[in-house]
């Protein structure tokens, strides 16, 4: 194992999957050689294989997320880069009516990976800083998946290619770079569906994803300086959701805070705060709390995308209140 | 491939019939839900379908019946299908004609969302030329389906890559109660394909061997490396849109000629030529009807599917 | 005011605005003379106006929303219609990229209003049955409006068009002719943001939307049998929401029960069960419990749909659960 | 309106300046977020919107810096909208040159969304048709915005209500790293657009007299009910895409080409032509060197918005 970026890690993990599977190809708006995409993501996959493997796109989402339905439903594996997340609406239909459905309706399976680079905190603005997983989740027949390490960008991304579904994997683009650790080395899938403990703790827990993960460290270092644990879940996979995780700890601390970056009304927050008061009912001490972006479009100057945003000190605040309940 | 008369006038008569059968049940209240039209639509669904080989795919609409049948999927799971039942190819979950896929048959589903089928079949044909099959991928798309923006992007893709799909355009002057002046402003079809960079063709779409000749040109144009060829066919279809519409907007001038052109009619009187007899054709139309009706029989008695099923399928694999 | 049906209510007030307000137009799919629309909808419309206000689009959703959107930019006020809501995701970044962000962005008002034919229970299969409607009420800047009775139909359509913002007006199809009532005559908009309760009952509050008031209704007849007196909130409209009048509800009856048509998993209800959970937490005597439609595409068949789908004798058995706890 | 020489020199040099000012700011870390690059295209955004009454509207993209100049959006409120300040159109809620619209100017903002901003002016034109009122509505998009479906669907809708609208296609012959015989299969942007019933004509991109002349006819057409017009432009982007593109992918040789043929020294080596002077041109290039020194002075002391402010204006109304 090298040490490499959270973005090393997917590009390391599609080569691995490319070399391992001759049926996964790599399709997008500049992702050919020698330019390897928007965030360069494609630089390494372009130089290692042939151009009928990792092919340029026109600016044509429908169109393109179209024909890859058609290529999945021929048995290859797309790989789908989105040069932002925020132009997955562009390609709305084809993922949301014809790869989500067409299983169920008649058994034809689409086993393709969009990558979305999602989430802000980098003065983007409103169209290159959105986090749109919610349209996803609430979709029958998509799966969601949000990795927030190098290894799990690593592992989730193999599993992700590896599923016959129609997955959606966004990328955190603020830990593209910022974020270092180990890029596994060949097979090392993380199973979709299955959350991680990031952080033991007794007193309250913080259920998130994406870089709200490392937000929710942060506070959890900040408060146990005051004598308070955090336990911190990282979903990791947001469709399926792993509720048993989550209630298991709720359990134990009786105080939950669901956070994300996407904006809170409507989030997916939203369902897992409603199954925790459904399914925990009797083991809650305080209400179910929720932090999420603001209802409003990212902004972006930086006044304003802080005020709108989530963050270890909004995290650290909502779980005082919710210890003080 | 030559046309094989007979059989041509069989799946078209086959085509009109099961037509015919679902009109009669969802007029009498036995349907379930709605159901399109498919009159006036024959030759154009047939005559490609029977162009192909086994290994190739289509990814038909919601007016090509007839390449269902010809693909092999059987009047008894149509009409299974339609009936909501198990026996079906979705097994209940799909309407109408919509979700009618099998992939053992090379047969993609479609949906409602006009013309979603076009690019998935480009992307099928890209799939073949990645992989150097000699496989050929055929759809069909309307006339209001080709002033879309996703019938520009999808011709571009299948240019860009000379996929072997061909694709054929029904022109039946309307879509839906808008006739093509109305929702074209430049109403010529061939001329905006090939703006768009593939070769594009006309033919009259209830001349069935006109229909053919055209699509073996263009499946053999797609096999040997030629790139996509888009069909454009003028028709008309002669019933509503679907089984609720009262299809008062179709001038009576313009049925009447078309009357006069129907698929099956115009064949017919051809017959000679084809060295066929009118003998030969009537005794397909009582065996077409013969089995429609015994198919009908069975689907009708087939079950339902099991509410407890409901969430099976979602997930594949 | 004259009886007449759910689906006459639109037509009058679509009229009604038409004559009141000349910047009013429709849009659409054959929604001109004398087709006058899949469903019918402008059928009188189109014999009152002319046809440069009752205008033909071409199957493109996308670029005449986009074209509604420049003509509300002008100062008109489109009507648009849609000939099911399933086809709302095929004219999609028109709506939650330009329409629904333009004004926070530099002060561009988009007054539309998308007429979105939804719901089920017609034996339509995945593509004519959706509940689209938590994908926007997710996104920032739209309002969405759900009526569910003759009169509301014609109110609340109203304050739509009347409203400065772009606004998303989910019609009922199952109730379309066959609810039926007074039809208001005039100005009689019902505000945007005001939910009615439709029933009073001290038991256990439902809360509700669309053609599912008339579900949670006949639960609450049958339920009064029994004894249990339901109260029934109808939102009316899903954004902005009225967490007032349902908290006080809550306050008075400690049980709560969500209930719609759409898909449960991310829908709106998980939004309305979270801030319940929250908010109303020290009033609750029972978790706040949601039924909606499974993690399914909406399926056709008569058995699987009624499988699918939340009805009277669901809404019943739920609430029973509830009181019992 | 005949193109007056030192005014569009004028508006070309200040586009230039207000770019390379930007560009400075940024590379040297003062920016805030990511910015495009406007070299190459000041005369494309020029010329058009300098044929425009302040009733028309214009729909720029993020190559048309000049056209919001043009149109009265000061040096100040772009600086001051690019560093996020409250005192810029979208008050900080935008970035770099998104969302950068104001009424009263009658600029309409953009989204990334590529090319939104092209129905939006149909339908802005559709409006002006429909209540008679003698307006225009212009918009911009690129090579790659004219492949995707929304550019097919958007023309169409012009053509068949015959909307004054003047649709600028900036051919800089790459969508970002991608050159046009990649995206497009067929290159030839005006037979596209054609082929959809618009009137389509060609211009050299870099010659601002050659812009201004074509967008007035297209623009009095537009006016005496000629309906929409495409002009496709030729040009090239002489710097990366944005601020962060390293921009390895445009052969040397093209961009040496280009570099010859920079709008401002063309214009300027025609300079005896248009009866203007040398002396003339310096003159206003320290001008506006000032004004842009100066605005940026402003600029950077304008006040960040307030962050309790963030929620306000998400409602009209
Ligand atoms: C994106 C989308 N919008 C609306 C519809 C509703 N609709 C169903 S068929 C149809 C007309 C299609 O016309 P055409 O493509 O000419 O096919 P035809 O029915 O005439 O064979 C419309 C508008 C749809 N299916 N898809
Ligand atoms: C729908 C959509 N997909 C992707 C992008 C990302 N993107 C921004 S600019 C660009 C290239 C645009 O090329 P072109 O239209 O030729 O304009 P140019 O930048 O060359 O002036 C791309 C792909 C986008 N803005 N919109
Ligand atoms: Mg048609
Ligand atoms: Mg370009």
């Amino acid at each position: 194992m090298a040490e490499g970026t959270y973005l090393d890690a997917i590009s390391a993990a599609i080569i691995h999957e490319m070399e391992r599977d001759e049926r996964v190809l790599v399709m997008g708006e500049d992702v050919a050689g020698p330019f390897g995409g928007a965030f360069k993501v494609t630089k390494p996959v372009a130089e290692r294989f042939p151009s009928t493997r990792v092919r340029n796109m026109p600016m044509t989402e429908l169109g393109f997320i179209g024909a890859a339905n058609g290529m999945a439903l021929m048995g290859l594996r797309p790989v789908i880069e989105l040069q932002f997340a925020d132009f997955i609406s562009s390609g709305f239909d084809s993922i949301v009516q014809f790869a989500s459905t067409a299983h169920y309706r008649w058994g034809g399976a689409v086993p393709w990976v969009i990558r979305a680079p999602s989430d802000g905190n980098l003065r983007s603005g409103p169209f290159h800083s959105q986090n749109p997983e919610a349209w996803f989740v609430h979709t029958p027949g998509l799966k969601v998946v949000a990795p927030s390490t190098v290894a799990d960008a690593y592992g989730l991304f193999q599993s992700a290619v590896r599923d016959d579904n129609p997955v959606i994997y966004f990328e955190s683009k603020p830990l593209y770079r910022s974020l270092k650790g180990e890029v596994p080395e060949g097979d090392a899938p993380v199973p979709l569906g299955l959350a991680e403990v990031a952080r033991s703790g007794r007193h309250c827990t913080v259920v998130t994803y994406g870089a709200m993960r490392h937000e929710a460290m942060a506070a959890a270092e900040e408060l146990a300086a005051e004598g308070v644990e955090l336990e911190v879940i990282d979903l990791r996979t947001l469709k399926p959701l792993d509720m048993d995780t989550v209630a298991s700890s709720v359990a134990r601390t009786s105080r939950v805070l669901v956070t994300h970056a996407a904006n809170q009304l409507g989030g997916v927050g939203a369902e897992i705060a409603a199954t925790i008061a459904d399914e925990c009912f009797t083991d809650l001490d305080a209400p179910v709390k929720r932090l999420g972006g603001l209802d409003v479009p990212v902004p972006f100057s930086p006044p304003l995308e802080d005020a709108y945003r989530p963050n270890a000190a909004k995290i650290a605040a909502a779980c005082r209140d919710l210890c003080a309940w | 491939m030559t046309l094989d008369p007979l059989a041509a006038y069989r799946w078209m008569r086959l085509t009109r019939e099961v037509d015919e059968t679902i009109r009669n049940l969802w007029l009498t209240g036995q349907g379930v839900g709605g159901t399109f039209n498919q009159r006036g639509h024959e030759a154009i669904a047939v005559g490609p379908a029977l162009c192909l080989e086994p290994a190739d795919v289509v990814a038909p609409m919601h007016r090509d019946l007839g390449a269902y049948l010809v693909r092999g999927m059987t009047p008894e799971r149509l009409l299974a299908h339609q009936l909501g039942r198990e026996t079906g190819p979705s097994r209940g979950r799909d309407a109408n004609i919509h979700g009618c896929g099998d992939l053992d048959l090379n047969i993609i589903g479609f949906i409602s969302h006009l013309p979603q089928s076009l690019p998935v079949a480009v992307g099928a044909a890209m799939a073949f030329k990645l992989r150097s099959e000699p496989r050929v991928a055929m759809t069909w798309t309307g006339d209001g389906g080709s002033i879309t923006g996703l019938y520009a992007e999808s011709l571009n893709l299948a240019a860009l890559d000379q996929a072997p799909v061909v694709i054929i355009v029904e022109n039946n002057q309307y879509a839906y109660s808008t006739p093509i002046e109305q929702h074209s402003a430049n109403p010529d079809i061939a001329e905006r394909s090939e703006a768009l960079g593939v070769v594009a063709v006309e033919v009259d779409g209830n001349d069935i061997e006109a229909v053919h000749k055209a699509s073996r040109k263009a499946v053999n144009r797609a096999r040997n490396g030629g790139g996509p060829t888009v069909i454009v066919a003028e028709t008309m279809r002669m019933l509503g849109h679907a089984i609720h519409d009262g299809f008062e907007y179709v001038p009576d001038h313009l049925l009447e000629r078309w009357e006069a052109r129907d698929p099956l009619t115009i064949f017919e009187q051809r017959a000679g030529e084809h060295g066929t007899t009118i003998d030969q054709l009537r005794a397909i139309d009582s065996d077409v009807a013969a089995e429609v009706k015994a198919a009908l029989v069975v689907a009708q008695g087939s079950p339902f599917p099991d509410p407890a099923t409901v969430t099976d399928g979602v997930w594949a694999g």
